[in-house]
């Protein structure tokens, strides 16, 4: 056994007052002590020590990256440390598969959400622990517990949906529904908040106080410190896989939680500039429908415009139309009806390909499925789309290598791409460099409009920081730029001017400094009668 | 001559015979993909229960121990193909194939270590096809009642197994979990079930029911194993199984198509309507399956981790 | 995992000290030279109860009543055909045998290159050109066929009643593997044959695609059986043996090819069409010992008792004196080349 | 000024000096590998001279550690695949001994007969396995699995022998216009596959099989067409001899002593693979097609035409598979057999796979395929041992080979041995 400090001295931490505390009040029903993981080429875990206490909210705040979910995986069983122990009630305890971590009474909700989409909310539900009678499930019994507990906890959905057709809340509600139903005591939530609107992030914050006051202990992992202010307790701080710190809520200030975090004063406030006054448009939406084969909108007439060195953003839930706006723009998506011009040009009749020589770039929201052939060189991802045009190609269509790698060097040095090579698997980056390889391909085609969705998902604070700077910067170029984003903060960082997407319709469009977080969060979800476009100006 | 009197009850039982072995195999096939893990080997794994049910039940002259023997040597040999794609990541169809080439090595060594000749082993003593039993009443419905209700004891089972593996994908623990691992794999493991061990029952069974494919062609339908007497339909069932959106009814339909085309050209041939090469009359059934996938079986969803490799903890988080 | 090495390094020492043992003993090798016959098949290769395995049954009766050794090599694919024969030719062989219509360019390229040596081609023509070391060996098939079209076709329907086998509705089947020569051979001849006897007889044919399809052959059989058909003749290989069992599953006769398959189904088999490649093999093989041998084309047929059909067995009984008459006049009359019977389906206007 | 022209000078001269080496091992490369598909041993000297002066090139002109570090890479590349055959080679051993026969014996009779004795059967067995394997290859880079290769080879094969006669022009033109023309056709096979595949979405592992299915049917009805008059011929079932004129180079109008069967369609062959790996690696349609292949998405995102790469690699990989055929009948056999056991499409389906779906690999493994069949016929003639022992055989390494995991898991048990031990 390697001796390891149950209470490490934390880097500039004098508070340690909190533990022993804890421990005398004799309540922890989980702790951690000096778990550490190693991977093959990283060390996720390096001697962390926690401790929950019973009926409890406490949060782990830190970067992507930070060993927040590697920590938590450990718990659930899913991933088993390199060492450290783990005390659930006071007993030492070892998970050897996600099946122990549940018996012992511990649930989570992955920030990727667990739920097979083609099977109903009850089957996700009891899924592993179904009633049953030598082996034939007993539906009704299961769907008659299901809605006890939802009951219960006032967590209402209905149990014979399948998943595909629920909006991310409600999939977040049977994701903890299904923790519930095994009874767990212990409540593990990654990243709860990422998708939702601040509605619906209240309506989970007031699920959370609920389940908290029926006895339930909770850990929320999160890298948004208002979050952490707004519903937690305590909080521990990780950065690269170490304790940076821990505390108590009320004694601590958002500032001195950022400074542990990251280690330095984070500013996410991005100058926003305009390069003077508002010039005339250049892309055009009008009356633009997609409709889905069963026949009802998935996008209905949707209109907008975006002027040079504007910056329009797209708020909304996901799943509201949001990427069939960027395929249909794109070209990757059949349209029903309506019109979109760039530069005065009619383009949705043309191919994906002549809307990208109109001057179109596109960041979709997927990178490894959308933006990136992970199996090709980083210099060959730099350079798709533009594989057959010159320098890249000679006569013939015979690929010129050289040139290639000459230009791919050269944007690997102005985006800040940290590799080894050029010539290695895009799959061998990290996310923040797949990203960057991205932006490097569609920024240096001198897009006329720029289409951004989701530029930043799951990205750590350094990478989103650099991401936006790079964003400004096209803006300042005098890029028409159309940003989709599920995140408020991004959009209200970002953009001039922001329309609210609602199943498929642009419900409303708002000047971003004259509104708030919470009006859009409530167009977001439909929340006030759909109004013409008009009533905002 | 009346131009339609091949179209009779005859023509029908002849498609139930001709399609058995295809839906057995396309069964066992839409339990393994629904689980996530492709299968293309089940023609090997056909010929390797087909014999091992052939040598059993020449050896011991009971068909039934046969039937058990050329079942699990169906189950075995396709753990084989559990353990390179599910334990060894290996590519599915890559293990598949080689499967397949391992089947054929295997069973023509075999034959001249167990009958001392390649070709075709020695007649069994007694088979299957003895026991082909009517069932009371429902044999007498017109039409239905001889196709259904009075076959022997293989096709029994394989209308049996239709009704159980749908009802056992759709009602049962073990089908609920099967499902799952093929669409969403990470959502099983992380509510405590085991991906792997779900993955290999599901092979297990595919190969079971490959298995008993075999059985049926050399020890119901016949009475001796013949080197290569799969003849294609282990992958005329990955047909049935894919035009049959992989499903246990789909499957079943479309091998009951394709059955239904082969018993047609060959009475076609009886009645030598058309004055064309014979050749001609054999291809009728897969030309058909072609139209039949091009015209009418729409766009069927795969399960959406068919063929995706698992593996829980990566190496470089 | 180190008791596995070193299981595994004792297994391979096993290994080697078996062989060496072994080897030992093969070096002390008779002396004496023994005439050697060996064949190589076609792709299609043992066991396919046809022309290769009746080859190699000839080369069984030489070792057993020549004393002589024999070897057998089944080729894979088409280009093992030359390097096989040549080999076989190194290795010594007096005669080598090609096995099949498909090896008609090897063997004579062969022969070609190995004149001391003598080389026969089952199923191969020899012309003028060809090498004089090479005989080539045909078959009458149709003769065969029509013999056993003869039976049928009176049984059918002039002595349906001799047995509950057979019915009134005085229709025939054939059914085929691959259309191939010897296998088109046999079929045209059964249809002239039937023709002869019973010109209204119904002979319905159905080509099965496959040579080692049973499951097939049966459908196609009992779809036969279905029309009325209460004998089938099966020229199909293994896929033949399905044909059979539909016979037998469903109480009508069958007649089997190229060997007598009597043995198969007794009670089913009314008789066979067969075709005495053993016997041409032995021929040849004699021929080779007493310095006989000649090149070109050898056609065997009934006069040599090639052809025919085989006995009746388990049907002794129910076949009736003038059946067994009428085949042995028919015969008789092959013999004196009285009858004329075409070979194709073309020249039958099918 | 002056030294430095002189510094320019001498780099020249030694690039030249380079290049000119380099073309001479370049040369003895092609000549060695000519011959010793030939069947004629000579060419393995030159083979291993050329791939010796490669080296000594390297060691002069880059220093040591170049030349070390190529050389590693060629063996890192080699040294699975060594790895899988050894480990075959003695579980088949295993198996022959528990069924009693004679594994050295054997293997003395396999190695000797494939690889020296019927070298050229093994060329001969390749030939049209490069075509079908680089066909399958190809469809696998652009995501396709084209399960019915062996259709393909069998529409090649009609093709190459319909033009043949049909075509009476001097011999050259007559070649290159079969070639053409028949893989074309062949190509054409693939065609509905493709169409469906874009259109609906039917799977093409269905719809290339029963086209397979179709082709292989169809050639018996085209060779009756194209055969003499079974009655009166003198190999009924089998078409006419082509023309000379249509007949591909032997090698013995060549090398002299080898072996008359042996022609030049091996090189067509292997000329074929290196223009797909051309292709693949250096244009603009090769990086399509994998870009494709991996991505469809991403390839779509970035104005790709999916359906037009499937429409490309579908037909391309057919005109591949075609050409086998089409060499056969040119090369081989002058005419065209029923033989409907030919089984190339699935073998290639195997060299494919062994070799990782590189074109250049597939040259070596389909090699190494003919060798092993080669050698087991003359295993089989020579000793006891049936030669279905090398099918277990074949299986066996392409597990082996192919399953690159074991190695993994080998490798982790051994570090974790060692661990475990030092503590």
């Amino acid at each position: 056994m390697i001796e390891c400090c149950p209470y490490p001295p934390y880097e500039g931490n004098e508070k340690r007052g909190i533990m022993e505390e804890a421990l005398e009040t004799g309540r922890p029903i989980l702790e951690t002590r000096c778990i550490t993981k190693q991977f093959p080429r990283v060390l996720a875990n390096d001697e962390i020590s926690i401790l929950l206490n019973k009926g409890e909210i406490l949060s782990i705040l830190g970067e992507n990256g930070a060993g927040k979910s590697t920590l938590m995986n450990i718990l659930y069983g899913l991933y088993r440390p390199t060492s450290g122990e783990i005390i659930l009630k006071g007993k030492e305890i070892s998970f050897s598969s996600p099946r122990d971590a549940i018996r012992a009474g511990l649930g989570m909700v992955h920030q990727h959400f667990m739920l097979v989409e083609t099977l109903t909310v009850t089957e996700n539900i009891i899924l592993g622990s179904e009633p049953s009678k030598g082996g034939v499930i007993d539906y009704q019994l299961a769907k008659k517990q299901v809605l006890e507990i939802s009951e219960l906890y006032g967590l209402h959905v209905d149990p014979d949906e399948k998943i595909e057709n629920l909006s991310v809340g409600l999939q977040q509600r049977v994701e903890i529904l299904k923790a519930l139903y095994r009874h767990a005591e212990i409540l593990i939530l990654d990243e709860p908040t990422a998708v939702l609107t601040p509605q619906e992030v209240e309506e989970l914050f007031r699920v959370i106080r609920a389940l908290r006051d029926k006895g339930v202990s909770i850990i929320i992992i999160t890298h948004k410190l208002e979050e952490v202010m707004a519903i937690s307790e305590r909080v521990y701080i990780l950065r690269r896989g170490k304790l940076s710190g821990e505390g108590d809520i009320k004694d601590l200030t958002k500032e001195e939680l950022a400074n542990m975090m990251v280690g330095r004063d984070v500013v996410l406030r991005v100058d926003k500039k305009g390069n003077g006054k508002k010039k005339e448009a250049v892309f055009f939406i009008e009356d633009l429908s997609v409709l889905k084969k069963g026949g009802n909108a998935l996008l209905d007439s949707v209109k907008l415009d975006v002027s040079p060195g504007e910056i329009v953003g797209i708020a909304g839930v996901d799943g509201n139309g949001q990427s069939e706006l960027s395929q249909a723009v794109m070209g990757l998506v059949k349209i029903d009806k309506g019109s979109i011009r760039l530069n005065g040009k009619e383009i949705s009749t043309l191919s994906t390909r002549e809307r990208i020589d109109e001057g179109i770039s596109f960041v979709p929201s997927d990178r490894q499925r959308d933006g990136l052939v992970l199996e090709m060189s980083i210099s060959d991802n730099i350079i798709i789309g533009r594989h057959d045009r010159k320098p890249f190609v000679r006569s013939a269509g015979r690929i010129n290598h050289r040139e290639i790698r000459k230009y791919a060097e050269k944007l690997a040095v102005d985006f800040d791409i940290r590799t080894p090579s050029v010539s290695v698997s895009a799959a061998s980056l990290s996310g923040g460099n797949q990203q960057k390889v991205i932006l490097a391909r569609e920024f240096s085609r001198s897009p006329v409009f720029l289409l951004l969705n989701q530029p930043t998902r799951g990205l750590d604070v350094g990478a989103i920081e650099y991401i936006h700077s790079r964003i400004m910067e096209m803006k300042q170029k005098g890029a028409a730029i159309l940003l989709v984003s599920l995140e408020l903060e991004e959009i209200f960082a970002l953009s001039d001017r922001i329309l609210v997407i609602y199943e498929g319709q642009i419900v409303r469009e708002l000047k971003t400094n004259e509104t708030t977080d919470y009006e859009v969060g409530l167009y977001m979800t439909g929340g006030r009668k759909k109004g013409s476009l008009n009533d905002g100006k | 001559m009346s131009f339609l009197m091949f179209l009779n009850t005859d023509l029908l039982v002849a498609t139930v015979r001709l399609s058995t072995p295809i839906t057995l195999a396309a069964l066992g096939a839409t339990v393994c993909e629904r689980a996530g893990v492709v299968n293309i080997a089940m023609e090997g794994i056909m010929i390797i229960g087909a014999f091992f049910a052939a040598v059993t039940a020449f050896y011991t002259g009971n068909p039934w121990l046969g039937l058990a023997s050329g079942v699990l040597a169906g189950g075995i040999y396709s753990l084989i193909h559990a353990a390179a794609a599910i334990s060894l990541h290996l590519d599915h169809v890559v293990s598949g194939a080689v499967l397949n080439i391992l089947a054929f090595g295997i069973t023509r060594y075999l034959m001249v270590l167990f009958f001392g000749h390649p070709g075709t082993s020695d007649a069994i003593p007694s088979f299957l096809g003895d026991y082909q039993f009517a069932v009371p009443l429902l044999s007498k419905i017109p039409v239905l009642g001889p196709v259904f209700f009075n076959q022997t004891p293989i096709i029994y089972i394989s209308f049996i197994l239709v009704i159980f593996l749908a009802w056992f994908l759709k009602h049962t623990r073990t089908g609920l979990h099967i499902r799952a691992a093929g669409e969403h794999p990470l959502a099983l493991e992380t509510i405590g079930v085991s991906v792997y061990k779900i993955k290999y029952l599901a092979v297990f069974i595919s190969g079971l029911a490959s298995g008993l494919a075999g059985a049926y062609l050399s020890i119901e339908n016949n009475v001796s194993f013949t080197e290569g007497m799969t003849n294609g339909k282990g992958f005329i069932a990955l047909a049935a199984m894919i035009s049959g959106g992989w499903s246990a009814a789909g499957s079943f339909l479309s091998a009951l198509f394709f059955g239904f085309a082969d018993a047609l050209q060959i009475r076609f041939q009886v009645f030598r309507i058309f004055h064309v090469p014979e050749e001609l009359f054999i291809i009728f059934p897969y030309a058909a399956t072609i139209i039949a996938v091009a015209g009418f079986v729409r766009r069927s969803r795969p399960p959406k981790a068919d063929g995706v490799d698992f593996i829980i903890e990566k190496e470089n988080e | 995992m180190k008791k596995g090495i070193r299981l595994a390094v004792l297994i391979i020492a096993a290994a080697m000290m078996l062989s060496v043992a072994s080897c030992k003993k093969e070096e002390k090798k008779a002396e004496e030279k023994k005439l050697l016959a060996s064949m190589a098949t076609d792709v299609g290769g043992l066991g396919d109860k046809s022309f290769n395995d009746g080859a190699n049954q000839g080369l069984e009766l030489v070792k057993e009543k020549l004393g002589a050794d024999v070897k057998v090599v089944e080729s894979k694919q088409q280009t093992d055909y030359v390097p096989n024969l040549i080999g076989l030719a190194e290795d010594g062989s007096d005669i080598v045998f090609a096995v099949g219509f498909l090896m008609e360019q090897a063997v004579k390229e062969a022969a070609k290159n190995n004149p001391d040596t003598k080389f026969a081609g089952i199923d191969i023509w020899a012309g003028d050109g060809d090498p004089s070391n090479f005989m080539g060996i045909l078959y009458k098939e149709h003769e065969s066929g029509y013999l056993a079209g003869v039976v049928a076709g009176m049984m059918t329907k002039e002595y349906a009643s001799a047995s509950p086998k057979f019915n009134d509705k005085n229709v025939v089947g054939v059914v085929l593997g691959m259309f191939i020569p010897p296998v088109e051979k046999f079929e045209v001849g059964f249809i002239q044959g039937v023709k002869s006897v019973n010109p209204d007889c119904k002979v319905l044919s159905v080509t099965t695609g496959s040579f080692v399809d049973q499951a097939k052959g049966k459908e196609a059989a009992l779809a036969m059986i279905e029309q009325g058909a209460d004998i089938v003749f099966q020229v199909a290989g293994l896929t033949g043996l399905g044909v059979i069992q539909a016979c037998k599953e469903k109480g009508v006769a069958a007649i089997g090819v190229d060997v007598d398959q009597s043995a198969v189904a007794p009670d089913t088999v009314l008789t066979s069409a067969v075709k005495q490649i053993p016997r041409t093999v032995y021929l040849a093989v004699e021929a080779v010992k007493n310095n006989t041998f000649t090149g070109g084309t050898k056609v065997y047929g009934i006069e040599d008792d090639a052809t025919g059909i085989s006995p009746f067995h388990e049907f002794e009984s129910v076949v009736p004196q003038a059946v067994k008459d009428k085949v042995a006049q028919v015969t008789a009359d092959m013999k004196a080349g009285k009858i004329k019977i075409e070979t194709t389906r073309a020249a039958l206007g099918m | 000024m002056t030294g430095n022209k002189t510094g320019t000078k001498v780099r020249s001269e030694r690039e030249h000096m380079k290049k000119a080496l380099d073309l001479i091992s370049v040369l003895l490369l092609a000549a060695g590998a000519v011959y010793y598909l030939g069947g004629s041993f000579s060419g393995l000297a030159a083979l291993s001279s050329g791939a010796a002066l490669y080296l000594f090139n390297i060691y002069y002109f880059q220093g040591k550690e170049k030349t070390l570090s190529a050389v590693k890479k060629y063996l890192s590349r080699l040294i699975v695949p060594l790895i899988g055959i050894a480990a075959a080679v003695v579980s088949g051993a295993v198996i022959m001994l528990l069924t009693g026969y004679d594994p050295i014996e054997s293997y003395t009779a396999l190695f000797y007969g494939g690889f020296v004795k019927n070298w050229y059967v093994a060329v001969l067995n390749a030939t049209p396995l490069i075509f079908t394997g680089l066909s399958i290859a190809f469809a696998f880079k652009a995501g396709l699995f084209n399960i019915g290769a062996e259709g393909q080879y069998y529409i090649g094969a009609m093709a190459g022998a319909w033009l043949g006669f049909k075509l009476e022009l001097p011999p050259l033109i007559a070649i290159i216009l079969v070639y053409a023309a028949g893989s074309f056709l062949a190509s054409l096979w693939n065609f509905i596959p493709a169409l469906l595949k874009v259109k609906t979405g039917a799977h093409e592992v269905i719809t290339t099989m029963m086209f397979a299915h179709i082709a292989r049917y169809l050639s018996p009805i085209f060779i009756r067409a194209f055969g003499g008059d079974p009655a009166t011929s003198t190999h009924p079932y089998v078409t006419w001899e082509l023309p000379e004129s249509s007949w591909l180079l032997s090698f013995k109008s060549f090398i002299p002593d080898a072996n008359y069967r042996l022609h030049t369609g091996i090189l067509i062959a292997v000329a074929a693979a290196f223009f797909v790996s051309y292709v693949l690696e250096n244009t603009k349609t090769g990086f399509e097609i994998k870009a494709v292949g991996f991505n469809k998405e991403a390839a779509r995102v970035q104005g790709i035409s999916v359906g037009k790469n499937i429409f490309i690699a579908m037909m391309f990989a057919g005109a591949l598979a075609g050409m086998a055929g089409i060499t056969q009948v040119l090369g081989l056999d002058h005419k065209l057999f029923e033989n409907l056991q030919a089984g190339y499409g699935w073998n290639g389906i195997s060299v494919a796979l062994l070799a990782s779906n590189n074109p250049v690999g597939v040259i070596f493994t389909s090699l190494l395929w003919g060798a092993l069949d080669a050698g087991g016929q003359y295993m089989a003639r020579t000793t006891h041992t049936p030669n279905s022992i090398v099918e277990i055989i074949k299986g066996i390494m392409l597990f082996l080979i192919v399953a690159k995991y074991i190695y993994i898991y080998a490798a982790r048990l051994i570090k974790k041995k060692k661990g475990g031990g030092s503590v």
